[in-house]
């Protein structure tokens, strides 16, 4: 009970409060929802709908980051995932099949990650990069350069539909992250992640199977990346290989850091994760909304990195700073 | 105590970390040209005091006077302009530049404003040479041995120390020959009125080069004298508050039965490693690994467990034939592993004292089979209280416990997971009065409960008291094996000493 | 033969099988043309490479350079197209600002223990975003400063141009590499790199050398945004996106590792040289479609890495098998 | 059709960020090879730095001529005149640049601008007399298209004072963030009943923000107005089904102009015209939009 009082005073949720209340302030019908069409329709749905692809590439991201990796790649492995259930499921192949197969596609991309990674012992940064390049190419190729349109009414579903009111792609996200953290948790894999992290050498000493564990991390964020990639197609009704994604690694990350996982590995939350991907996407609605011009986008989307990062920042919870520890801190 | 001439001084100092009081209003004061021994418990303050007049660590209260003037030491550079050397308790040196750039860095040599890089080896060369090393300074020094970066790391707190130098453990690595040099550099610097403060686990080594000695106790000044008509066992006392009795060699007694063959390596080995050794290990043993620094134990430990697979050679376990060659085969047949580099091998730094013990049991049980957080606690609880574990809790990151703390834990985690064999890789080092004769306690109860165990050490009285038998390495080749009557000192250091002519008796 | 040195050598030794194969194919690659164009072309990439080089040898990262080039370009553009001021004093103010840029960035990162990764992915959308206020078009620039430069051109038989801009790369490359390797700031920054709690104990000023390594950083970001302008004579809110994923490439793929400590200022310029010899042969073969482009881009990266990872593997220091 | 068999000639494209951009490159291909031309292809993945890259690689290889699609109007006049020094003609594909115009043969481009202005006198037209307040989803912060089909649509209502842009984002040409940005213009103009009409930059935008409307339950087409610039096929499926009312078609067939000007300039040295402006014809509902959409798909978009 404690813990949960206390993990609703984190910074991540204040921080999120903050952001929203900017927003009504700016926007003041911004927490008007109504019920329409049998869904919740408002501001603060579109928040969670939009924030929904985010949110799911920083699940998968969590843990790639807790092993003191990084995955570069989400973003166009999201755009293979759309453009394989996209162009299957024009080709006459049943929805479903196109999903699976597509969600196949996005766990081996992540597997081949891993085997990067944990194999050829290549950085991570470098190694995502590979596929970050290479696969948007891929997705291409698939697509031809096209947007391959469908009217497949499951994918659409996926993209579009509601659920209880709610848009399928936050159910998807909240689900996957109900289902990850209990994974995590309830195992003995967010331990064994965070070991890793922390120090590969001890854990392999400990009886710790590091490579497995990396295959597995990577191989969950190409999954994600496939889920959200499903999702984004579904929305648009088209896989657009050439945008589909496009920078939302550097928001994945950005999601998981202010969820409060270092990019040094070890400690790490998944539902903290998708509440930074809230907070992402509260500053990117807000500033639709308000109205700002959007030359402004970035400096205001920068500047709100500054002051979520300020807060959240040991300088801010710990007034006095200890000189030395801090030298781990960081890179 | 105005009138004293301290050339650097703690004035009632206070620490405090979170709410744990590591320094207690401490005083103590460093005379030029004495040797001042600072000892205490694992977890005493020893260390934090350093960091304190270092200014690698900022005090809560108190001040710190050089030349009896007040100074606030904002960082370990500014201390060196006040000719503060200081060697850290562990190596704190850049294993990725070169011998010479470790010794020089931050007032390297220059020429126009370059770095004059021929001076500052050769000016190495000559430094390295008055502590018996011929290495080139060029080389980088995560090529050399724990024990050569040691020394490195002494020569450069020695060559930057105009008043001060501080040794925080500076011996833990090191062997006799290279104590005594180090010691014969100290007393040089005593003449030449240099104030030195050493702190050691090693009673000895203080009877051997202090003067004075202050003792601290759970962060608390308990007594600064001199050593002068001071016997071992008052330090002691003092150390702990309380009389213990440690005594060195206990031996152990004679034609104890042999329990049945454990383990059997044949030809067991690694090419460019370790030479092929034969070894037969029973239930119910303690063998001792003896050998100089760099013969090869660790490597031999190593290959034992799985963490380098061996190339040749084959090893039974209980009499069958066992495929080692990762940690987890050795570990699901009850193998454990206590590395001898603790930071980086051994301990989760940022993860709680209570993961750090049942990391290796969780990972013996699987994935699927989560120990719940009450039963983790219940095991950390179990063994952090039988070894003594000193910790403000068990949910804190085990990196802000003292290093023999640390080791406790790690030991720990190896008995959760209820093995058979136990290789300790220098289980010892850098560990107190207190600790050490823990863990000596416990090397005896865990023979006595019919596990085996292979313990390297470098002490070899320490090895005399606990072990059945004894291997000899040298040149990373298992020269010799001792038993019975020639389980003592000297045999082993003619074993190790010998060359090229057979194992005595 | 130094350790640390056999990256170095694998990549040379990389890049000068792939170029003789490229030749054999098209032996109208090995001119002087095409030399002359490989340091030209690459001047802005090469000389935001090398600050990459700093930053991660001290173990960080920085994304805002490409965002730095692009504002650097707009700046200076606006100033001598709009504001009428001669380049030479928009350059020292572009500079300058890249300097306070870098160091607040640096400062952000010691004293806030915020990641650099996102620091400088803050410092990269204030960048990019500040060069979409000052304009969102792409401003040409006219001025006889520029021309006279673009004329400071040798010319060699064969068609070759040797620019200014490239020679100031190589410029660029050698200073980098003194600095690196000859002076206490570049062991600094090694040090940093290696172990920062033992570079902080053994009296590294790890304050002053972080704020250094980021200033030096996006100076010589500023300083390839110049180059960049004088290469177009144009400045653009959008140009040189994406620059620092090619210049963390070129770093790594020059031997330097991402984990900081270890690696060579030339090593990069091999890198560099490597990256523009893949975009020559793709030109030259010129049947790849857009997304094959990105395939083999993709791939070649990949061959090279593990190229000289599998070469050299046992030998890279620093990462000792797990 | 000239025959130009034996010319190679080196095509630098921009990228392949859209649908339209990838169109072109498809039917510049065909065009290559129908007139029997090796034309050598470079991606520049949207950098200008590649571009100049490429057109350098051209000249070292020595073609015969150069197409380019240049991803940004200034900066050319360096590399051009090293083509023109080594007598190799350019022309310039769908934009124009900031160069002096002896740098290039001739420049194959609409005028952006007038597309732009189409789309607003459409608008103009349509609405009559009424007050309409209009959303316009920008292009990419910054590219020339955005910045001038910006200008023209207002240059386009200038005259008709019951018209007015009330809401401007960027939707970054693409159909995803068309999408989210109209969701958020329906949110904050009283869940759409304050906008009459939404303007986009391209097709894919306008695609997204008939999705964005029709979730928030409103008939696009009819309650709000959909005017876009390019011609893709699905927007044409949309203007079908009533749910957009007009698009600037904006030709990917820039390639052909540009052969048939250099067989021209090669058989007997006739210099083209400057600028060869393509059409910016409107298509609406009265323009057979089912018959465009089939003729497109086959295309290739
Ligand atoms: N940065 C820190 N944060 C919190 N607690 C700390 C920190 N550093 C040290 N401590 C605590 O302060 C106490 C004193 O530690 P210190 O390292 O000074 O002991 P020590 O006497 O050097 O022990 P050892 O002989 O094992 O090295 C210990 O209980 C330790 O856990
Ligand atoms: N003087 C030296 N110079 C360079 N390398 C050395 C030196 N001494 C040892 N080494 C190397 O360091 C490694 C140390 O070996 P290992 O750790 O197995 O020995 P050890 O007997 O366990 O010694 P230690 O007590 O230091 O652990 C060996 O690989 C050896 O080659
Ligand atoms: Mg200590
Ligand atoms: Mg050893």
């Amino acid at each position: 009970m404690r813990r949960v009082v206390s993990a609703l005073a984190s910074p991540q949720l204040l921080a999120l409060l903050g952001v929203l209340l900017i927003n009504w302030f700016l926007f003041p019908p911004f927490f008007r929802i109504t019920w329409q069409d049998g869904r919740l329709f408002g501001s603060l749905i579109d928040v969670l709908n939009r924030g929904a692809p985010v949110a799911i590439l920083a699940i998968g991201m969590a843990g790639v980051i807790a092993t003191k990796g990084v995955d570069l790649s989400v973003g166009a492995i999201m755009a293979v995932a759309g453009a394989v259930a996209a162009t299957m499921v024009v080709a006459g192949y049943p929805a479903p099949v196109a999903v699976v197969a597509a969600l196949a596609v996005g766990l081996v991309c992540g597997l081949w990650n891993g085997f990067l990674v944990a194999v050829l012992d290549i950085q991570p940064i470098i190694a995502t990069l590979v596929l970050m390049v290479a696969g948007r190419g891929i997705a291409q190729l698939i697509t031809e350069g096209f947007i391959v349109t469908f009217t497949d009414p499951l994918l659409i579903f996926i993209g579009t539909g509601s659920f209880l009111g709610l848009p399928m792609a936050a159910v998807i996200a909240l689900v996957l992250m109900i289902v990850v953290t209990l994974i995590i948790r309830r195992t003995a894999l967010g331990l064994f992640i965070e070991a890793v992290g922390v120090n590969r050498a001890a854990a392999s000493l400990a009886g710790i199977r590091s490579r497995m564990l990396l295959f597995l991390v990577y191989g969950l964020s190409g999954f994600c990346a496939a889920v959200a990639g499903i999702i984004v197609a579904g929305d648009i009704r088209g896989a657009d290989a050439n945008n589909a994604g496009l920078w939302l690694e550097l928001d994945a990350i950005l999601a998981v850091v202010i969820g409060g996982t270092s990019l040094l590995g070890g400690r790490f939350s998944v539902p903290l994760a998708v509440v930074g991907a809230i907070i992402i996407q509260a500053m990117n609605t807000g500033i639709l909304v308000s109205g700002f011009p959007p030359e402004f986008n970035l400096i205001v989307k920068a500047g709100l990195i500054f002051i979520v990062l300020v807060i959240q920042s040991p300088l801010a919870t710990r007034l006095v700073p200890v000189r030395l520890p801090k030298a781990e801190a960081r890179k | 105590m105005n009138d004293t001439a301290y050339a650097l001084e703690a004035r009632g100092i206070v620490k405090i970390f979170g709410n744990h009081v590591a320094l207690d209003n401490v005083n103590f004061g460093l005379l030029p040209g004495e040797v001042h021994a600072l000892l205490g418990e694992n977890g005493a303050g020893k260390s934090t005091l350093i960091k304190i007049l270092t200014g690698a660590y900022q005090p809560t209260g108190g001040q710190v006077l050089a030349d009896g003037v007040a100074v606030t030491l904002d960082n370990p550079q500014h201390a060196q302009k006040y000719g503060i050397g200081t060697v850290y308790q562990e190596v704190n040196l850049l294993p990725n530049r070169s011998v010479a750039e470790n010794l020089f860095l931050g007032h390297q040599p220059t020429r126009f404003g370059f770095v004059d890089r021929r001076k500052m080896e050769r000016d190495s060369r000559e430094v390295l040479k008055r502590y018996g090393l011929d290495l080139d300074p060029a080389s980088e020094l995560g090529a050399h041995s724990v024990a050569v970066q040691q020394i490195v790391a002494i020569a450069r707190a020695v060559e930057l120390s105009g008043k001060v130098l501080i040794l925080d453990e500076p011996t833990a690595s090191l062997d006799r020959n290279e104590v005594e040099r180090l010691f014969e550099i100290i007393r040089d610097l005593k003449a030449r009125g240099l104030a030195v403060v050493f702190i050691t686990h090693f009673l000895d080594q203080v009877f051997a080069i202090a003067d004075r000695v202050t003792i601290l106790r759970n962060g608390k000044l308990i007594e600064t004298r001199t050593l002068d008509g001071t016997t071992r066992t008052d330090v002691v006392r003092l150390m702990l508050g309380k009389d213990v009795a440690f005594s060195g060699a206990t031996g152990v007694e004679d034609a104890r039965p042999l329990g049945e063959v454990l383990l059997d390596f044949k030809g067991y080995g690694k090419k460019r490693s370790v030479h092929p050794f034969n070894l037969t290990i029973h239930k119910g043993e303690v063998v001792g690994v003896a050998g100089l620094l760099g013969s090869g134990r660790t490597e031999m430990a190593r290959i034992m467990f799985g963490a380098d697979s061996a190339d040749e050679g084959t090893v039974t376990v209980s009499g069958k034939p066992a495929n080692i060659s990762r940690p987890t085969d050795a570990i699901a047949r009850g193998f454990g592993f206590l590395p001898e580099d603790r930071k980086v091998e051994g301990i989760f730094g940022d993860l709680s004292v209570r993961e750090n013990i049942v990391i290796a049991l969780q990972g013996k049980l699987g994935w699927f089979s989560a120990l719940s957080r009450d039963e983790q606690l219940e095991i950390a609880g179990r063994f952090g209280e039988s070894m003594d574990i000193r910790a403000a809790s068990l949910d804190m990151p085990i990196k802000l416990l003292s290093g023999g703390n640390q080791q406790k834990a790690i030991l720990s985690r190896w008995l959760a997971t209820d093995p058979a064999f136990l290789i300790l890789d220098e289980p010892t080092r850098g560990i107190d009065v207190g600790a050490h004769a823990e863990i000596v306690r416990t090397i005896n109860r865990l023979r006595d409960e019919g596990l085996a165990l292979v313990v390297i050490s470098s002490e070899l009285d320490e090895v005399v008291a606990y072990s059945t038998r004894i291997v000899v390495m040298r040149d990373r080749e298992l020269v010799a094996e001792l038993s019975g009557e020639n389980i003592n000192p000297g045999v082993i250091v003619q074993a190790i000493a010998n060359h090229r002519e057979g194992p005595p008796a | 033969m130094s350790r640390s040195l056999r990256p170095l050598v694998a990549t040379a030794v990389i890049f000068a099988i792939a170029y003789a194969l490229a030749v054999f194919q098209f032996p109208n690659m090995f001119s002087t043309r095409v030399l002359g164009n490989f340091l030209t072309d690459n001047a802005f990439l090469g000389i935001t490479a090398v600050g990459m080089t700093f930053v991660i040898l001290s173990g960080g990262i920085d994304l805002s350079v490409g965002a730095v080039i692009g504002f650097t370009g707009v700046l200076i553009a606006v100033l001598i197209s709009l504001a009428g001021w001669h380049p030479l004093a928009a350059f020292a103010l572009a500079l300058a600002i890249a300097a306070a840029f870098g160091g607040i960035m640096g400062l952000a990162i010691h004293y806030l223990q915020v990641p650099a990764f996102i620091v400088t992915l803050a410092g990269m959308f204030l960048a990019r975003g500040g060069a979409s206020v000052i304009t969102r078009d792409s401003i040409p620039v006219n001025h006889e400063f520029y021309t006279w430069i673009s004329e400071l051109t040798i010319r060699v038989p064969g068609g070759g141009r040797f620019s200014f801009i490239g020679l100031l790369m190589i410029a660029i490359f050698i200073i980098g590499a003194l600095v690196a390797h000859r002076t206490k700031f570049g062991s600094y920054v090694y040090a940093l790199g290696g172990n920062e709690t033992s570079a902080s104990l053994m009296g590294v000023p790890v304050a002053r050398t972080t704020v250094g390594v980021y200033m030096l950083s996006s100076v010589l970001a500023a300083l390839a945004g110049i180059v960049f302008s004088l290469y177009t004579s144009a400045g653009y809110p959008l140009a040189a996106v994406g620059v620092e994923l090619d210049a963390i490439s070129a770093v790594v793929i020059g031997g330097t590792l991402l984990t900081g400590g270890y690696g060579f200022v030339l090593g990069t310029f091999i890198g560099v040289m490597l990256l523009g010899l893949v975009q020559t042969y793709i030109i030259f073969d010129g049947t790849l479609s857009s997304w094959w482009t990105k395939i083999v881009i993709g791939g070649l990266l990949f061959l090279f890495i593990v190229l000289q990872r599998l070469i050299f593997a046992a030998s890279t220091p620093g990462e000792k098998s797990h | 059709q000239a025959d130009l068999s034996g010319k190679v000639i080196g095509f630098s494209q921009i990228g392949s960020e859209s649908g339209w951009r990838a169109a072109e490159t498809s039917v510049t291909r065909s065009e290559a090879e129908a007139r029997g031309v090796d034309l050598k292809f470079a991606d520049a993945q949207q950098k200008q730095e590649n571009q100049i890259k490429a057109i350098r690689g051209f000249i070292a290889q020595g073609v015969d001529a150069i197409l380019m699609a240049p991803v940004v109007a200034t900066g050319w006049d360096d590399v051009l005149a090293e083509a023109k020094e080594a007598e190799i003609p350019v022309v310039l594909l769908d934009r124009g640049i900031d160069a002096p115009e002896d740098l290039y043969l001739t420049s194959v481009a609409s005028d952006q601008v007038l597309e732009g202005r189409v789309a607003g006198e459409w608008l103009v037209n349509e609405v009559g007399d009424e007050d309409c307040s209009v959303v316009e989803l920008q292009g990419t912060v910054g590219s020339s298209p955005a910045i001038n089909r910006k200008q023209g649509f207002e240059e386009g209502i200038a005259s008709a004072s019951n018209i007015k842009i009330t809401q401007s984002q960027t939707g970054d040409f693409t159909r995803s963030k068309g999408k989210e940005v109209m969701e958020a213009f329906l949110k904050s103009s009283n869940g759409g009943a304050d906008i009459c009409a939404v303007y986009a930059h391209n097709d894919d935008m306008a695609v997204g923000a008939i999705q964005a409307i029709k979730d928030a339950g409103l008939k696009p087409g009819t309650d709000i107005k959909v005017v876009s610039i390019d011609g893709v096929p699905d927007i044409f499926t949309a203007i079908a089904a009533g749910e957009a009312n007009a698009t600037v078609e904006l030709t990917p067939n820039m390639a052909g102009p540009a052969l048939d000007a250099l067989a021209a300039y090669w058989a007997d040295g006739t210099e083209p015209e400057k600028f060869i402006i393509t059409e910016s014809k409107l298509y609406t509902a009265e323009n057979d939009p089912q018959g465009e959409y089939d003729r497109r798909k086959g295309l290739g978009y």
